[in-house]
């Protein structure tokens, strides 16, 4: 079975990969390209945990067909740093310690980065409703909501 | 929001420290949040292969024949392992600490013993490969009746889940089906009491559910070892438990965990580990072996159901004076961890209170279901479910605040516990106060004053007389009549009244001597490993 | 109307270490010459924050800024034997293990300091800032750094130290059930307060006040973190939860993260904690361990709550709305209790 | 055997590959398909995919709105003269399954999955269906009856006719988990007013049979009525009838028979 080229956009770098038929973009992030950001908790839509943006949507990666990125722009959490500074959201999940054991985060981040790109300032229910698609299991939801309010409101500490 | 309450129990503390009491930031954090964190299945190696395992679709089977002739032709497989293939293909996790027999194998051979048990594990070079060989594997049952309630599995001719375990109960002191808790007389104070009130509870299992699914990748390393990267929370349970199941020296194996995608107990059990390694000495290649959702839900190990059924005796004034429980954890098809919990939940009763006369019988028992494990809680969250909810009913019962209810019956500093050890560093009535207080929930001025350090000891601080087995002793008669605060002095802190029972059976021979390199305690429960 | 609301409450202790002892936790502590410290475990953090605790307790016993130390942990070939994070062992067994570590370290590193002052190592103490001085003259000093490179260097010293925290094995006696389970105990009281609809069964958080008694709260954000978290996790337990809906009945399972439920972001309540310390004579710095028992309040306060609201008793958990709805039916509408 | 992928330029070609291979399913917003392969079906062997613009477009100018069966709940949500199905498409998944979900696959959806189409079934929408003989077009009621045998079938578009008012159209999904959990029951009522009296009701139910169902029973209680407590009341006490739920992981077949007619009620008569 001949491998399919594959070329999208990866935190605004080009990539070029070759995929099996069949093969989901979380398995090409992190098998192919190496980005293990995005992670692997279902495989059924129900998790959140692999989520990404694609051209600024938020996906998921294991629901997504790799091929149908192909000419598409596709962040991960790989992508959220500005330079070597934090993004916003990243500071305000530290700062409310809004992670314990991580595996959700990346998928958290990227629910709310899609939410923040498009609704800078967001009711506490629209943060609930943005990441309505993620599990997390360890913190209760709360300080996760904190920090997104947090760094809409501009309220992180440096 | 949380209040740190600094001047409750002060002057027990120093609180000029200068990194203990500080919120500081998680060392961990900063991988969390840029996703840099490193967990088991973030290792990419060169070539690696995929193992997917053959689950039985039936609950109870024998197994009458397996044939993988066309799996082994079936695209991209490398190899198939049967159980015949697994060195030492029978284990229990606690044989690391000597406790109970080896009753579980890692792939099923001639009997399945619940809906999804491992028989057939796969290696492929994708999981698609491994998804196609295994929709290509024949497997003739022959379906055997299954039982599902513990209470049914004790009944005479229940079907046996698990012949290591015949009476589908797990073995206490190589004597009983049970292990049992005895502090005074139940039965005789029960007959005193105002009021008796007998309950039933049940908690159905719970799935740990972590976000990141249980799972290790092996590899072969130099020197003949094998790096094993792994969701486990217990590395050298897991290190000593594949060095059995081997049959290779733990040395062998370099366990690389990293942080935990989420365990609450569900990462203790060894799952994937041993038939990863496995599959990585007979391929000489990576293999992964990582659970689907579905399979992390109903073939990973809950925490196991529990019945429980309580028997109480209170007074008109609110002193509990006798606590009757026998309990019923429901280990699935194998032992895991349950046995442990049976014992730990007999340490529990009868809750933070001091009851008097305390008995308890707690089962560990074999159905024909997903063998159980721990969770966060383990043998104590049904348990203090079942008790809390008995509580607010006896309150009810009597017409009192249930806070108050609490406080009156805490146990307290000095007092002695039904497993006969001293109270100490005691903080359940402070704990109600707060919380009370928190609630706005009024308490009466002698509750708010009440204390752990308080008004504990002295007449609760004695062993009382405890009848040998009182289920062969006849009823207390009235006239025998005792009551919490009418507690006769007992001088001595043991033996009790009656003589104690003859040791049921001689002093057990030392363990053998470990020959598979893993660790070896000495003997918890006489019950070792064959 | 057709909701009710109820409070109820529950209080509990909790085993801390419940093992039975005999299975000991282990810690390495060594510092590398620029007098950063390095814990080596074999020990699991699976988010409930043990590699930042112990970095508190082993910075702490060695009288260091936390920022120069590390733990390095789940690594069979480097970190010392320990069976596994399970039964609240993380805090109270891997700390006293990490805790005795440091304090051999410190032994060295106040000895080499010691030469290097030319005083007796009784009389220096650390600042926690990366010093340390002879008591009473603050300006006497030497760094961490200075001292971890004269005795690499110059005395042929290695600063490390060896922790083991061993409880030892307790017989449980066969008849009476007599043993040593547990060496430490926490507590806590949590009141919950819902919201009942009779006509549907459904049950809604409406709030809870808690007070935990952990005996040090090492880190009050970690200790929120499992706390808030973990009373979640009870809520869950109480009303959602369960692989098997139907048990004892082996049916209709659920395959996914819809059919197994758990509170979303949508169905959480605020929860006002108190903390309560109470240390522990055998805890490191006090500290009992907060996470295994932060859940187990919550499951028998909420069903009590449901009783103050309805007046039903529901003894099956988990608590769905079809429990609830059938057991108003079963006498005949709800019957609410008196307020608290 | 890796999975093939057949990417069409037209939808009448994706629906020929569709028709004559038995293995193979059609890639909409992936939600089961993708879901499906992960989880090792090896009855799929082919992805068919159509990068047809007809199967993405939105005609929501009329009285009578059509949407293609590719369209993505997020882009039903962005639309303003689709707030009528704002409801029931807010109610399916979290953000990222609206942005990839699709109204045509949420027909094949099984429970408890497929909210959209209780809305869909009680608005009497047409589905146009690509076979290998050409298209055509067949009730919603009609094709969900017959839905285990359209496996061979490609969905082009779904119309349905614009409710007169937002007080025409309701639409209620019932789920233990907030703000998003699977359906314990869904409800729709598509109630056109003439002269103060209800004419043609209907009343959809999703997790109250096989398939999303219509209750006629209370479609009959209400029409040529007004909408009073004493129609609620009965159509309430009707819906159930016709209706043979199952039970599933979310609730038992007694629960939902119970609770159904409450939360007709409540639907009906505005209440939370």
């Amino acid at each position: 079975m001949s491998k399919i080229p594959l070329q999208f956009r990866h935190n605004g770098r080009d990539v070029a990969i070759f995929v099996d038929g069949g093969t989901n973009l979380l398995v090409a992030l992190r098998e192919l390209i190496g980005d293990m950001t995005p992670k692997f908790g279902c495989g059924q839509g129900g998790c959140g945990t692999c989520s990404v943006l694609i051209d600024g949507e938020l996906h998921l990666s294991c629901l997504t067909l790799a091929e149908t990125v192909a000419g598409r722009a596709v962040e991960t959490l790989d992508g959220m740093k500005q330079g070597p500074n934090l993004h916003p959201l990243q500071r305000a999940f530290a700062d409310n310690f809004a992670a314990q054991c991580g595996y959700c985060t990346p998928g958290m981040l990227m629910a709310a980065k899609a939410l923040l790109d498009r609704n800078p300032s967001p009711s506490r229910d629209e943060v609930i409703e943005a990441i309505s698609g993620n599990i997390c299991r360890c913190t209760g939801y709360e300080p996760i909501i904190n920090a997104i309010l947090a760094a809409a409101g501009g309220r992180v500490s440096a | 929001m949380l209040e740190l309450r600094k001047d409750i129990f002060a002057d027990e503390r120093d609180d000029n420290l200068k990194e203990i009491g500080k919120g500081t930031q998680r060392q961990d954090m900063l991988g969390h949040v840029t996703g840099t964190s490193s967990y088991f299945n973030d290792h990419k190696l060169q070539g690696m292969l995929h193992l997917k395992v053959v689950r039985s679709t039936q609950a109870h089977a024998r197994i009458r024949r397996i044939d993988t002739t066309e799996a082994e032709r079936s695209a991209g497989v490398r190899r198939i392992i049967r159980g015949a293939d697994v060195p030492v293909n029978l284990n229990t996790l606690l044989s690391l600490i000597n406790f109970g027999k080896d009753d579980e194998p890692s792939l099923a051979v001639d009997k399945v013993r619940y809906k999804g048990e491992p028989v057939i594990a796969i290696v492929a070079d994708s999981e698609r490969e491994a998804f196609e060989a295994i929709a290509k594997v024949r497997i003739d049952y022959e379906p055997l009746p299954a039982v599902f309630d513990v209470e049914d599995a004790l009944k005479p001719g229940a079907p046996v889940v698990n012949e290591t375990y015949p009476k589908n109960t797990f073995t206490y002191h190589e004597t009983y089906d049970h292990q049992r808790l005895r502090f005074g007389d139940a039965d005789a104070a029960l007959g005193t009491a105002d009021h008796v009130l007998e309950q039933r509870y049940q908690m159905s299992p719970i799935e740990h559910a972590p976000t990141e699914t249980n799972g290790a990748i092996a590899a072969p390393d130099t020197n003949g070892r094998y790096i094993v990267y792994t969701s486990t929370q217990a590395l050298f349970f897991s290190v000593d438990t594949c060095a059995k199941i081997l049959n290779v020296p733990s040395n062998t194996f370099h366990f690389i965990g990293g942080t935990v995608g989420g365990g609450f107990g569900g990462k203790v059990d060894t799952l994937t580990e041993p038939l990863a390694i496995l599959g990585a000495m007979l391929t000489g290649k990576p293999v992964r072996y990582v659970f689907g959702r579905e399979e992390e839900m109903q073939y990973g190990p809950p925490r196991g159901a529990e019945r429980i059924y309580i028997k109480d005796g209170v007074m008109r004034d609110g002193r509990i004076v006798a606590r009757k429980i026998r309990a019923y954890f429901d280990s699935g098809a194998y032992t895991r961890l349950s046995s442990y919990a049976a014992v730990k939940c007999a340490a529990h009763l009868p809750g933070p209170y001091t009851i008097p006369n305390v008995y308890g019988d707690v089962y560990c028992v074999f159905t024909n279901r997903t063998p159980a494990t721990a969770m966060r809680g383990f043998g104590v969250t049904a348990m203090d479910f079942a008790i809390e909810c008995q509580m607010d009913k006896l309150a009810h019962l009597i017409n009192m605040d249930p806070m108050e209810f609490r406080i009156l019956n805490a146990y307290r500093d000095g007092d002695m516990k039904a497993h006969r050890r001293e109270a100490k560093n005691t903080a359940l009535i402070e704990c109600v106060q707060v919380a009370a207080e928190k609630a706005k929930w009024p308490l009466r001025e002698e509750f708010r004053r009440a204390s752990s350090r308080k008004d504990g000891g002295g007449s609760r601080a004695m062993i009382p007389p405890t009848p040998a087995d009182s289920r062969v002793r006849p009823a207390a008669p009235v006239q025998q009549r005792t009551s919490y605060d009418r507690l006769p002095p007992t001088v001595t802190r043991e033996p009790p009244r009656d003589p104690p029972p003859p040791a049921p059976t001689p002093p057990s021979p030392p363990p053998a001597a470990p020959s598979h390199g893993a660790t070896r305690f000495s003997s918890v429960f006489g019950t070792r490993r064959r | 109307m057709t909701r009710h609301r109820g409070r109820g409450m529950a209080s509990i202790n909790y085993p801390i270490g419940m093992n039975l002892g005999g299975d000991p936790s282990q810690a390495l502590v060594h510092s590398n010459p620029s007098g950063k410290f390095t814990v080596a475990l074999s020990s699991i953090d699976l988010g409930q924050g043990m590699k930042s605790v112990t970095r508190q307790i082993c910075a702490e016993t060695l009288g260091v800024p936390v920022e120069d130390v590390y733990v390095d942990t789940a690594d069979s070939d480097t970190g010392p034997h320990c069976m596994g994070s399970f039964a609240s062992r993380g805090t109270h067994r891997v700390g006293n293990a990490v805790m005795a570590a440091a304090r051999e370290a410190r032994g060295v590193m106040m000895e080499a300091a010691a030469e290097e002052l030319e005083v007796n190592a009784a009389d220096l103490d650390t600042d926690g800032r990366g010093n340390i001085h002879v008591k009473g003259a603050p300006h006497r000093s030497i760094s961490t750094k200075d001292v971890a490179i004269a005795a690499q260097f110059k005395q042929g010293k290695t600063i490390s130290g060896r922790g083991i925290f061993l409880v030892p094995l307790s017989e449980v006696n066969p008849e009476t059930g007599e043993m040593s389970p547990a060496t430490c105990y926490a507590h806590a009281c949590l009141v919950a307060e819902v919201e009942v609809d009779d006509e549907t069964g459904e049950v809604a958080m409406v709030r809870m006040d808690s007070a935990y008694e952990l005996g040090r709260a090492l880190n009050p954000r970690l200790v929120e973190q499992q706390l808030v978290g973990g009373a979640w996790m009870g809520v869950s337990h109480a009303l959602y939860e369960t692989p098997e809906p139907y048990y004892p009945e082996p049916v209709h399972g659920p395959r996914d993260f819809v059919e197994y439920l758990m509170p979303g972001p949508g169905d959480i309540c605020p929860h006002d904690i108190a903390v309560l310390e109470r240390p522990a004579p055998d805890g490191p710095y006090g500290a009992k361990g907060p996470g295994e028992m932060c859940a187990n309040p919550v499951l028998p306060a909420v069903a009590n709550a449901i009783f103050n609201a309805v007046g039903v008793r529901i003894d099956d958990l988990p608590i769905t709305p079809e429990k609830v709805l059938r057991a108003i039916k079963a006498q005949g509408g709800a019957r609410p209790q008196a307020r608290r | 055997m890796a999975v093939t992928v057949k990417t069409f330029a037209s939808a009448s070609e994706a629906a020929g590959a569709l028709s004559s291979d038995r293995s193979a399913r059609y890639l909409g917003g992936g939600t089961l398909v993708m879901r499906a392969l992960n989880e090792g079906d090896v009855s799929i062997s082919t992805v068919v995919r159509a990068q047809d613009q007809a199967l993405t477009r939105i005609d929501a100018s009329g009285p009578r709105i059509t949407l293609g069966a590719g369209v993505t709940f997020a882009r039903v949500l962005a639309e303003r003269d689709l707030g009528f199905l704002h409801a029931p498409a807010r109610s399916i998944g979290g953000p990222a399954v609206r942005n990839m979900g699709t109204v045509g696959g949420n027909l094949f959806a099984p429970n408890p999955y497929g909210d959209f189409t209780v809305a869909l079934l009680a608005l009497d929408a047409t589905v146009a269906v690509a076979g290998g003989f050409g298209s055509r077009d067949i009730p919603i009621e009609e094709f969900l009856q017959a839905r285990d045998r359209q496996a061979g079938a490609l969905v082009l578009s779904i119309s349905c006719t614009r409710p007169a008012s937002t007080e025409a159209f309701r639409y209620r999904k019932i789920a233990r988990i907030k703000p998003k959990g699977g359906s314990v029951i869904t409800l729709a009522a598509h109630l056109p007013i003439s002269g103060g009296r209800i004419a043609g009701a209907r009343i959809a139910l999703g997790s109250m049979a096989p398939t999303q169902i219509r209750a006629r029973a209370a479609e009959r209680a209400l029409d040529g009525r007004s909408l009073d407590a004493a129609t609620i009341a009965a159509a309430a006490s009707a819906v159930t009838e016709g209706t043979s739920p199952s039970d599933n992981a979310l609730g038992s077949a007694w629960y939902r028979r119970e609770i159904v007619g409450v939360h007709l009620r409540r639907l009906l008569s505005g209440q939370e």
